[in-house]
């Protein structure tokens, strides 16, 4: 979307939140409004009933109060920054969650499909490394923190 | 001075977060961290290896180095695992 | 998902249609029931008005009825045989379009994330060079059928 | 033979359809378009040029030299644009 001055502007909402979101209703509304969109790109995460080679029956997402939105926001930003985008949407959950429930929804909305990729890969690249979340898990063994994975933080730098 | 703990680091100092008064000749996040290992076993065991342990002063990630006053909150935790 | 007989089996569904579809649903769907699945990636295609420089107040899409789930079916088949997916879901209408409506929407579930992106991100670029549509726009001039794109061409040989 | 057209290869030619029978020399996609170009102008004008024709037997995705046959589907068009 192009303002009223020329330049070019991107809606950004962010949401951290214990409550599910809804998919569908965020994808649309990234595109509402805005006939110059030609693309929505997503990303769901879903708590899965592994991990690390061990069934989880469920998982605990702490954060950090203040600082998640501030970080989510200055991701996005960067996002906004680097791609030609018309809207951004990331929810975040936390608390406890069960095996095939949401964690994350990101959305971007642009005029064409590789930014409108490009900068949903990113966000979650970079959500994955520098948003203060920490992932709990219940095993049989017990409960443990997920380990932070140098494949993530190498995810994270190739952007 | 405001301390947040998360994740393991909040379970093995047993506290989300205190208010500290450290010492003047505490000026960086590394000194902090050394004065809070004197305070009893549970910081020594909780920072025996800062290897794993990730900063944030202000609520912005930040370094060892990074230098910290009175008023600042300063985060401790380990490296982050969401989305 | 892995079947009974050990081996990974990935569902596929293709829709060719001129109805609207509800995304949020199929995302849904693309996990329902399956607690190994970590993300869906889905990408949404929407008619844009401009279209070359030019206005567009709408777009129609003709295509080859019998070719056209065929060949969408071996693009999926083929993302399932790159990548290990639980699960694709491509929707593409046909028909009268207005500025604003959906187009098309790739879905695509599994593990991990990066399969999950690339997986959608292929079966666009292929959909886009493989797939028997086209598009005639609707403009202040007249009608026009839309031209291929050489950079789609690339995209889609990049994979 | 069933022949489909396309787009604007369906406008030019006027059809979007038709079942012929050419003679048995017609052996490939190349030789079926050079025996339509003979047709009329309608035909000569819309296969003036190949090079952004496209071509389908039995609805896969084929090339002027694919082989063809009296059952066959032949479908011709210009390159795709959807998604």
């Amino acid at each position: 979307m192009t303002g009223s001055d020329g330049t070019a502007t991107c809606r950004i909402d962010i949401a951290v939140q214990t409550e599910d979101f809804d998919v569908g209703a965020a994808i649309t509304a990234a595109a509402a409004g805005d006939h110059g969109v030609g693309g929505v790109a997503s990303f769901v995460g879903l708590v899965r009933d592994q991990g690390g080679g061990e069934a989880v029956s469920a998982m605990t997402l702490e954060h950090y109060p203040g600082m998640t939105e501030k970080a989510l926001r200055t991701i996005a930003d960067e996002a906004a920054r680097r791609w030609p985008l018309d809207a951004v949407r990331i929810i975040h959950r936390f608390g406890r969650l069960l095996p095939g429930e949401r964690i994350v929804l990101v959305v971007t909305a642009s005029a064409h499909r590789d930014a409108a990729f490009d900068a949903c890969r990113f966000l979650m690249d970079w959500l994955k490394t520098k948003a203060p979340f920490w992932k709990q898990e219940e095993t049989p063994d017990g409960e443990r923190w997920v380990a932070a994975k140098a494949e993530d933080d190498i995810a994270a730098d190739r952007w | 001075m405001k301390l947040l703990y998360f994740a393991w680091l909040r379970q093995r100092t047993g506290l989300a977060e205190e208010t500290v008064s450290p010492p003047a000749e505490v000026r960086t996040v590394a000194e902090l961290v050394e004065w809070l290992r004197g305070r009893g076993p549970g910081y020594a065991e909780a920072f025996a290896d800062l290897r794993p342990i990730r900063v944030a002063v202000n609520q912005e990630f930040a370094r060892f180095d990074t230098a910290i006053g009175p008023g600042d909150e300063i985060a401790l935790f380990p490296p982050v695992t969401g989305g």
